[in-house]
C-alpha cells in the first residue's frame, strides 16, 4: 500500500452503547492519525462476533503486510490463537481491554478493569447503605466482561449484610432493562438499591422506577460512564450520584500509543491499566465527552 | 360374461360387508355389501356425492370404515393404511390427482418402492420400467418430465401407470377418464380389458355411461350413500342405469338446438397468439350461441383461452366485448366487462380446497357481497344457499371445506362461483368433468337457458357427444391453431374427430 | 337437501368460534392461573397493566405480521425496521422541535407512518416483483435497516429532544380512565386489523392469496398487489409501534427492536395462524403476544429458575403449550 | 403438440444441468470477479484458502439444513445447537484429558456426534410426533440450547484444556497436500450429502416428503421417520462443524454460533433450495456458503464502506444477487 505503514485495528461492531463508543473513538483516532502522519495507514475493521473477528484477522493479514495490530478481542480464549498467528508474522500487537489467555503475545496492553468496575461500585454502595439493605442487579449479555463485573460486585457484597434479591440478564439493552426493572418492582415490595452493570441499562431502569412512582429506592447505579449518566452525576442527582468509567476511548489511547513508535519515538511496551475510579460530581468533567455517541 | 358363470365356491377377491362411513354427525355411506371377483370389471355408478369415492377409499385402506368389514380371498382383513392395501394387491387411482408436482414422473411412479442397486437408487432401471408402463397405456409423458410441467391428462395417465406398475389383484379406477379425451380413453379401456383377461378384478367408476356399458360385467348403483343394488351389466341400458342412479325419470340429456344466432358478435377476437409459437387465432361468438371448441388433448385449447384471459403471456390484435374494445386483459377486467372463464383444473386453480364454501363462492365476485367497504356476510350466506339450490350442490351440511365436497359437487360450486358476477359471455373449460349424468343435463340446461337469455357461452370439451349435442358452432384446434369450423348439420362426431386428428400422423 | 343446508348455514353464523381456534386463549388462561399460583403479585393490577402495556408493541407489529403471513409471506425485518423508523422519527422531531415545539411530535409521527409504509412497500415489491423468497428479502432488509440505525446513531444512542419529552411522554405513560394509552392504541390497531382481515374484500383476498396464489389469480385477485399491501400494512403497524415506543425510553439505539421479529412471528404462530399462509387469526395473535410477555414476566417473578436458564424454560413452556393444545384438540 | 412435448422431454434429459440451477455458481463467479477488481489480494492463495476454510462451518451445517429444508422442515436451532455441542464436547475432553491424553479428543468428537444426533432427533420428534410448526419448535430449542451453553459456561467461557490444544490444532489449522483439513472434512460431508440426497432411496423420499407429504404417505413413505432423520442428519452436521470449530477458537462461549442459523438458511436458499421444500441442491448450498463468506471477506478487504454500514451492504448484495439471477433466467 504505497509503502505506508499499516496499523490494523480490530474491534467489535457497534451493537450497543459501549461498543458504539469504541467504534466512534477508533474512527476518530483513524482520522486524526492519518491526518497527522501521512505515512501511516490505519485500517479499521469491526466484527459482530468472535468468529467474525478471527476471520477479520485472517483477512487483514492475508491481504497486506501489517506493522501493528490493535485489537479489542471479543473473548480471550477464542482470539488468543489467532492473534498469536498474527504475531508470528512479526506484527506489533496491542491488546485493548480484554487480555489474551497468553499475555506473552502482546507487546502493549491497554486495559480497563471490569472487576474493579463491579467492586468499586459495590464498595460505594455498601458504604452508602451502611452495609445492609436489599438490592437487585441487572446484568448484560453472557460474556466475560459481564461475568467479571458481576464477579467483582458480588465478591464485595458477599462481605456485607446486603442481600442481592435477584440477578437477571437484560442484555445491555435499555428496553429489556426497563422491562426487567418493572418486573423487579412488581416482585419486590421493597428495594433499597439497583445496580445495572452498564449505563445503557441504567437508563431503562430509571424510566421504570419513575413510572412506578416508587420512592424507597435510594440508589440506582450503573457503570461505564455514559454521557447521559455523567450529566446526572454532574447535576448531583441523588439516586445516581456516581458512575464508574470504563471509557471506550481507551481504544484511541491504544491506537495513539501504537502509532507513536512509528514516528521516531521508542516503542512503547508494557501494560497500561486504566482503573475504574468513581466518577463523582467533583471529577465528572474529565469523563465527559459531549460529542461521543456514548 | 365369464365372471357370472364362475363357480360359487371361488371366494370373491374382495368382499365388503355392511360397510359404512361417518364423518362426525354426517353419514356419507352405510350398509354397502359388495363382492368383487377376480377377472371382472365391476362398475360403480351414482350421482355426485353418492359416496363412490368414499367407498373406494374404504376398500383401498385410504380411509378407515366406521362400520362393517372387508373380506379378502375369504379372510377378514382390516387395512392399517393405503400401503397395507397395496401390499395386499389393491391399488387405487384417485379421482383427484395425487402426485408430487416437484418430482419427475419416474420418481412419482416409484415413490415408496424405489428400485435400488446396493445403496443407490437405480435410475436407469426405474426410467426404463417407467417408460414401458407409460408406453403400454399410451401416455406421452416421459420418465424424466417434471409432473409440474405436465397437462392434467398426462398426470392422470401417470397415476394410472403408477397403479399398474406392480401386479395387482384389484385395481380401482375412480373416474380415470374424466380428464382424458377419446384416444386415451380407448387405450385405457383396452388396458382394463387386458387386466380382466389376466384375472385381475377391476373396480371402475365413471360418469360416462357408454364406457360403463362397454366395459362392465356387473354394475353396482349407489344413491345418497345407500346401496341400491348390483346388476349384471347386460341387464341395464344406459338409460336404466341413469334412472337407477337418480331414482327418477330423466329428462332429455341435451336441450333442443336453438335457432341460428343473428345479432352482432358479443365477443370478437382477432389475431390472438399465446406463448412463443405463432398460434394466431380469430373467432367470435354471438348472443344466443354456444360455441364449442374441440381438439385433442394438448391441442392448446386451454392455453388459448388462458391467454385470452390474460392468465398467460399472449398478444391479440383486437378484442371486442359487447362492442367495446378491451385494452388490458386480466381476469378482473374481463369480469367487470362481463366475461368469465371456468378453469379445467378445479383443484389447482379453481377452488381453495382448505377454505369454506362461502369464501370460495364469492372470491371472483366479491363486489356482489360488499356494501360500503364491508363484506355482507349474511348476504354471502344467502348467496351460498341460493347457489346450493340453483346448482344443486349436494351437501349434507355447508360446514365443509371445499376440498371435502365430492368431485362433481366441487365442479358445481366452481360453476356457481364464476356465475356470481352475472357475465354475458362464459367460457367453460370441460364443463362436465366428473359430473354425473343427471347433473350433466342440468348443466346443459343451464347453458341453454343462459344463451337463450341473450348471453353467449364458449364450451371447451374433450367429450365429443357433449360438444356435438350442445354447440351451435364448433371450432376445432390442432397444434395450437384453429383448423376447422363447423355449423349446424356439419357438427358431427366424425367431422370433429377428423379435423382434430388431421395432424396426428405421429401415432 | 337445500332446506337442511340453509338451516345449517343459519346455525353456522350464530356459532362463529371454532373450538380449535380457542387454543391460544385456553393456553393464556392456563398461564394466568399458573402465574397466580407461583406469585400472587402476578395478577396485581400494576403487574397486569405493565405486562399488557409491554405486549402492546409486539401485538401491534404482530397484527401486521398476521396479514403478511396469512398472505403467504414472512417479514423478518420488523425489529430493525422499527429501530430505523424510530431513528428517522426522532431525527425529524428533533430537527423541527425548535420551530414547531410539540407540534413536531405530530409531524414526526406522520413521517414515521410514511417511512414505515415505504419500508413495507420496499419489502413487498422486492418479494412480489422480484419473485424472491420473502425469507431472504427480509433477512436482507433486516441487515440494511439495522445498519442504517447503527449509522444514524453512530453506534450510540439517538435521544429525543429534551423539550419534546414531556409533551410526548403520555403516549406511553399516560392513561385514559385507568387504561394506559399504549393499550388503547393497540386495541384500535387490533380492531382495525380484525375488521380489515375478516370484514373486507382485502382480507378475503389476502387469505385466498396465501392459501393458493394460482386460484387467487384465476379468480381475478391481483396477487402481487395484495401481497405488497400486506407488507405495507406491516410497515404501518411497525410505525405505530415505533410511535408508542419512543416516549418509553426517549431514544433510538442500535439494539432497539432487536430479535423482535422472532417474538412477533412466534406470537402469530402461537395464535393459530399457519406459517404456510391461507388463514389469519387476529385475536389469536393478540393472545400469542400476551402469552409471550406473560411467560417472560413469570420467569422474573418466580424464583424457580437460574438466570442462565430463563430462555430454556421459556422455550420449553412454548413448546409444551403447543403440544398440549395439539393433543387436547 | 404431443410431438413437441416429447421433444422437449428428450432435450431435457440430454441436458441434465438446468440453466436455473447454475444461478448460484454464476453469482459466485461474479462476486469473485468483482472482488478481484476491488482488491487484487482477494484472489491471493492465502486469502482464498482462508475464505474457503472459514466457509466450511456454514457449509457443513448447511448441508444438513438442505436435508431439513428439502424435506419441508426448518431448523433455527443450529447455531445454538452447535454452541451446546461444542460445550459438551469440551467438557468431556477436559474431563478425560488427564487420563487419556490426546485420546480425549477422539472420545470427545465421538460424543459430539452422539449429542448432535440426539439434539437433532429431539427437534425432529417434536416436529413430527407433536405436529408443531418447525419454526416454533426450533425457535424453542434454540432458546433451550443457548440457555444450556450459558449455564454450562456460567455466562463466561469454557476453554479447552491447554494440554489438548496442540494435538487438536491441526484439525483446523493443518493441511494435507496444501489443502486445509476443514476443507477436506467439508468435502467429505458434501460428497456424502450429495450421495445421500441424489443417489439413495432416503434422498428421494426426503424430497418427496417435502414436495407433498400426503402423496408420500399414500405411497408408503414413512413421512415422520424421513423428516425426523433429516433433523438427525442436521444434528450430525452440526456436530461435525463443532468438531472443526473448537480448535479454531479453543473455547465455547454463550455467543458461539450466534445467528448462524440465519447464515445457514440463507446459504441454502441462495443455493436454490426452495424453503417450501421438495427440492434440495447440495452443490448450490455450497456455493451459497461460499458467496456469503466471500461477501463478508470483501467487506473487510475493501475500504469503501463505513463500518456501520457493512451489514447493509451485505444485505443489498444478497438481494441484488438474487434479483440478477431471477431476471437473467
Ligand atoms: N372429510 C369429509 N367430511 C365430511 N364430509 C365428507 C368428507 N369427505 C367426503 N364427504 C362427503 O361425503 C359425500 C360423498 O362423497 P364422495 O366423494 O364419496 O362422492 P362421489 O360419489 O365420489 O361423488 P362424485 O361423483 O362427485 O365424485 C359427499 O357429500 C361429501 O361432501
Ligand atoms: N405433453 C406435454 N408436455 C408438457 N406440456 C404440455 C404437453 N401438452 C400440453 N402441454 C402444455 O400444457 C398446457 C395445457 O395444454 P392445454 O390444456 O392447452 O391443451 P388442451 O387442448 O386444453 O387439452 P386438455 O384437454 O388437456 O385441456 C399448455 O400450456 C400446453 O402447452
Ligand atoms: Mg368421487
Ligand atoms: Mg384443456
Amino acid at each position: 500500500q504505497d509503502g505506508k505503514t499499516v496499523i490494523a485495528v480490530s474491534i467489535p461492531a457497534a451493537t450497543h452503547g459501549w461498543t458504539g463508543g469504541v467504534v466512534y473513538h477508533a474512527e476518530q483516532a483513524e482520522q486524526e492519525i492519518e491526518a497527522a502522519f501521512p505515512d501511516i495507514d490505519v485500517v479499521l475493521k469491526t466484527s459482530p462476533s468472535a468468529t467474525a473477528q478471527v476471520s477479520a484477522l485472517e483477512d487483514l493479514t492475508a491481504s497486506q503486510e501489517i506493522a501493528a495490530l490493535v485489537i479489542l478481542p471479543f473473548t480471550s480464549e477464542e482470539l488468543t490463537g489467532p492473534v498469536e498467528q498474527v504475531k508470528a508474522g512479526g506484527t506489533f500487537i496491542t491488546v485493548v481491554d480484554r487480555g489474551l489467555t497468553d499475555p506473552s503475545i502482546q507487546d502493549l496492553y491497554v486495559a480497563g478493569n471490569n472487576i474493579a468496575v463491579g467492586a468499586n461500585t459495590a464498595e460505594y454502595l455498601a458504604e452508602q447503605l451502611g452495609g445492609e439493605g436489599e438490592i437487585v442487579v441487572l446484568r448484560g449479555i453472557p460474556t466475560v466482561i459481564d461475568d467479571e463485573r458481576i464477579q467483582g460486585f458480588t465478591e464485595v457484597i458477599d462481605g456485607t449484610n446486603i442481600k442481592i434479591l435477584d440477578i437477571q440478564y437484560a442484555n445491555w439493552n435499555q428496553d429489556e432493562a426497563f422491562t426487567l426493572m418493572q418486573d423487579y418492582l412488581a416482585k419486590y415490595p421493597h428495594i433499597d438499591a439497583v445496580w445495572a452493570n452498564d449505563d445503557d441499562m441504567l437508563l431503562g431502569v430509571l424510566e421504570a422506577i419513575e413510572q412506578s412512582g416508587r420512592t424507597e429506592i435510594r440508589y440506582a447505579l450503573g457503570g461505564n460512564g455514559m454521557k447521559d449518566i455523567i450529566e446526572k452525576v454532574m447535576a448531583n442527582d441523588p439516586v445516581t450520584p456516581i458512575s464508574t468509567p470504563y471509557p471506550p476511548s481507551m481504544i484511541k489511547t491504544a491506537i495513539y500509543m501504537t502509532a507513536a513508535q512509528f514516528h521516531g519515538q521508542a516503542p512503547v511496551r508494557g501494560t497500561v491499566l486504566l482503573d475504574a475510579p468513581l466518577i463523582t460530581p467533583e471529577n465528572a468533567e474529565q469523563f465527559y465527552f459531549p460529542d461521543s455517541p456514548f | 360374461m365369464p365372471s357370472l358363470d364362475k363357480p360359487r365356491e371361488a371366494p370373491p377377491t374382495l368382499r365388503a360387508e355392511d360397510l359404512g362411513k361417518t364423518y362426525g354427525p354426517i353419514t356419507v355411506l352405510s350398509g354397502v355389501t359388495l363382492d368383487i371377483r377376480a377377472g371382472e370389471v365391476h362398475a360403480i355408478i351414482g350421482e355426485n356425492g353418492a359416496g363412490k369415492s368414499t367407498l373406494m377409499k374404504l376398500l383401498s385402506g385410504h380411509v378407515r370404515p366406521s362400520a362393517g368389514r372387508l373380506v379378502m380371498d375369504g379372510q377378514p382383513v382390516a387395512f392399517e393404511d393405503a400401503v397395507a392395501a397395496e401390499t395386499a394387491g389393491i391399488a387405487l387411482v384417485h379421482q383427484e390427482i395425487l402426485l408430487a408436482a416437484d418430482l419427475t414422473v419416474a420418481e412419482n411412479l416409484f415413490l415408496g418402492r424405489e428400485i435400488t442397486r446396493g445403496l443407490t437408487v437405480d435410475d436407469r432401471a426405474m426410467n426404463r420400467r417407467a417408460a414401458e408402463v407409460l408406453a403400454s397405456i399410451g401416455a406421452a409423458a416421459r420418465p424424466g418430465d417434471l409432473v409440474r410441467d405436465l397437462p392434467l391428462a398426462q398426470r392422470q395417465l401417470v397415476q394410472i401407470a403408477r397403479a399398474l406398475l406392480d401386479p395387482r389383484k384389484l385395481v380401482i379406477l375412480d373416474e380415470p377418464t374424466a380428464v382424458l379425451a377419446n384416444a386415451e380413453v380407448e387405450a385405457l379401456m383396452d388396458i382394463v380389458r387386458r387386466l380382466r383377461e389376466a384375472g385381475v378384478a377391476v373396480l371402475y367408476i365413471s360418469h360416462r355411461l357408454e364406457e360403463v356399458e362397454a366395459l362392465a360385467d356387473r354394475i353396482t348403483v349407489l344413491r345418497d350413500g345407500q346401496m341400491i343394488g348390483t346388476y349384471p351389466a347386460a341387464s341395464l341400458t344406459q338409460r336404466a342405469m341413469a334412472e337407477l342412479m337418480v331414482g327418477r325419470e330423466l329428462a332429455m340429456l341435451y336441450p333442443p338446438k336453438r335457432p341460428a344466432p343473428t345479432g352482432a358478435p358479443l365477443l370478437e377476437v382477432t389475431g390472438l397468439s399465446v406463448g412463443h409459437g405463432a398460434q394466431a387465432g380469430s373467432f367470435e361468438v354471438r348472443p344466443g350461441e354456444v360455441l364449442g371448441i374441440g381438439g385433442m388433448i394438448g391441442s392448446g385449447r386451454t392455453e388459448l383461452f388462458e391467454g385470452l384471459m390474460g392468465l398467460r403471456p399472449a398478444r391479440a390484435d383486437r378484442v371486442v366485448l359487447n362492442g367495446r374494445p378491451i385494452g388490458r386483459r386480466s381476469v378482473a377486467a374481463w369480469r367487470d366487462a362481463g366475461l368469465v372463464y371456468l378453469t379445467e383444473d378445479r383443484k389447482g386453480r379453481g377452488l381453495l380446497l382448505e377454505q369454506r364454501l362461502a369464501p370460495n363462492l364469492t372470491l371472483l365476485a366479491l363486489d356482489q357481497v360488499h356494501r360500503s367497504f364491508v363484506l355482507d356476510r349474511s348476504g354471502e350466506a344467502a348467496a351460498l344457499d341460493v347457489a346450493v339450490r340453483d346448482y344443486d350442490i349436494r351437501v349434507r351440511t355447508v360446514h365443509l371445506d371445499a376440498g371435502q365436497l365430492s368431485g362433481g359437487n366441487q365442479q358445481k360450486l366452481l360453476l356457481a362461483k364464476v356465475m356470481m358476477s352475472y357475465p354475458s359471455v362464459v367460457i367453460i373449460d370441460e364443463p362436465t368433468r366428473g359430473i354425473d349424468i343427471g347433473n350433466k343435463s342440468q348443466i346443459y340446461d343451464f347453458i341453454d337457458r343462459l344463451v337463450r337469455a341473450g348471453k353467449a357461452c364458449i364450451v371447451i370439451s374433450s367429450e365429443l357427444p357433449e360438444l356435438v349435442g350442445l354447440s351451435d358452432r364448433v371450432l376445432v384446434m390442432r397444434g395450437g391453431r384453429l383448423v376447422a369450423e363447423f355449423t349446424g348439420e356439419e357438427i358431427t362426431d366424425a367431422n370433429v374427430v377428423y379435423a382434430a386428428a388431421g395432424g396426428r400422423n405421429d401415432t | 337437501m337445500s332446506i337442511t343446508s340453509a338451516q345449517v348455514a343459519a346455525r353456522d353464523r350464530s356459532w362463529p368460534i371454532r373450538w380449535s381456534d380457542a387454543g391460544p386463549f385456553i393456553a393464556l388462561a392456563v398461564i394466568l392461573v399458573l402465574g397466580a399460583l407461583v406469585n400472587p403479585s402476578f395478577l396485581s393490577e400494576t403487574n397486569v397493566l405493565n405486562v399488557v402495556t409491554r405486549s402492546a408493541f409486539v401485538a401491534i407489529i404482530a397484527i401486521g405480521a398476521t396479514f403478511v403471513i396469512s398472505s403467504g409471506g414472512l417479514d423478518l425485518s420488523v425489529g430493525s425496521m422499527m429501530a430505523f423508523v424510530t431513528g428517522i422519527m426522532i431525527m425529524i422531531m428533533n430537527a423541527l422541535a425548535p420551530s414547531l415545539g410539540s407540534g413536531a411530535i405530530l409531524v414526526g409521527g406522520a413521517a414515521a407512518l410514511v417511512v414505515g409504509a415505504l419500508c413495507g412497500a420496499a419489502n413487498g415489491l422486492i418479494v412480489t416483483v422480484g419473485r424472491i423468497e420473502p425469507f431472504i428479502v427480509t433477512l436482507g432488509t433486516m441487515g440494511i435497516f439495522r445498519a442504517l440505525i447503527t449509522f444514524m446513531t453512530d453506534g450510540g444512542s439517538l435521544p429525543i429532544d429534551r423539550g419534546l419529552r414531556d409533551a410526548y411522554r403520555p403516549v406511553y405513560f399516560g392513561s385514559v380512565l385507568g387504561v394506559p394509552i399504549p393499550i388503547l392504541i393497540s386495541l384500535v390497531v387490533i380492531l382495525l386489523g380484525a375488521f380489515l382481515l375478516y370484514r373486507t374484500k382485502y382480507g378475503r383476498r389476502c387469505a385466498a392469496v396465501g392459501a393458493n396464489p394460482e386460484v387467487a389469480r384465476f379468480s381475478g385477485v391481483p396477487v402481487a398487489r395484495v401481497q405488497t399491501l400486506a407488507y405495507v400494512i406491516q410497515g404501518l403497524c411497525v410505525a405505530v409501534a415505533a410511535i408508542c415506543y419512543v416516549p418509553r425510553l426517549g431514544a433510538a439505539t442500535p439494539t432497539t427492536g432487536q430479535l423482535w421479529e422472532l417474538q412477533v412471528i412466534t406470537a402469530v404462530v402461537i395464535g393459530g395462524t399457519a406459517l404456510r399462509g391461507g388463514k389469519g387469526r387476529i385475536w389469536g395473535t393478540v393472545a400469542g403476544a400476551l402469552i409471550l410477555e406473560a411467560i417472560a414476566n413469570l420467569m422474573v417473578l418466580s424464583d424457580l429458575v437460574s438466570e442462565y436458564l430463563v430462555a430454556a424454560v421459556q422455550g420449553v413452556i412454548i413448546i409444551v403449550a403447543m403440544l398440549v393444545h395439539r393433543f387436547t384438540k
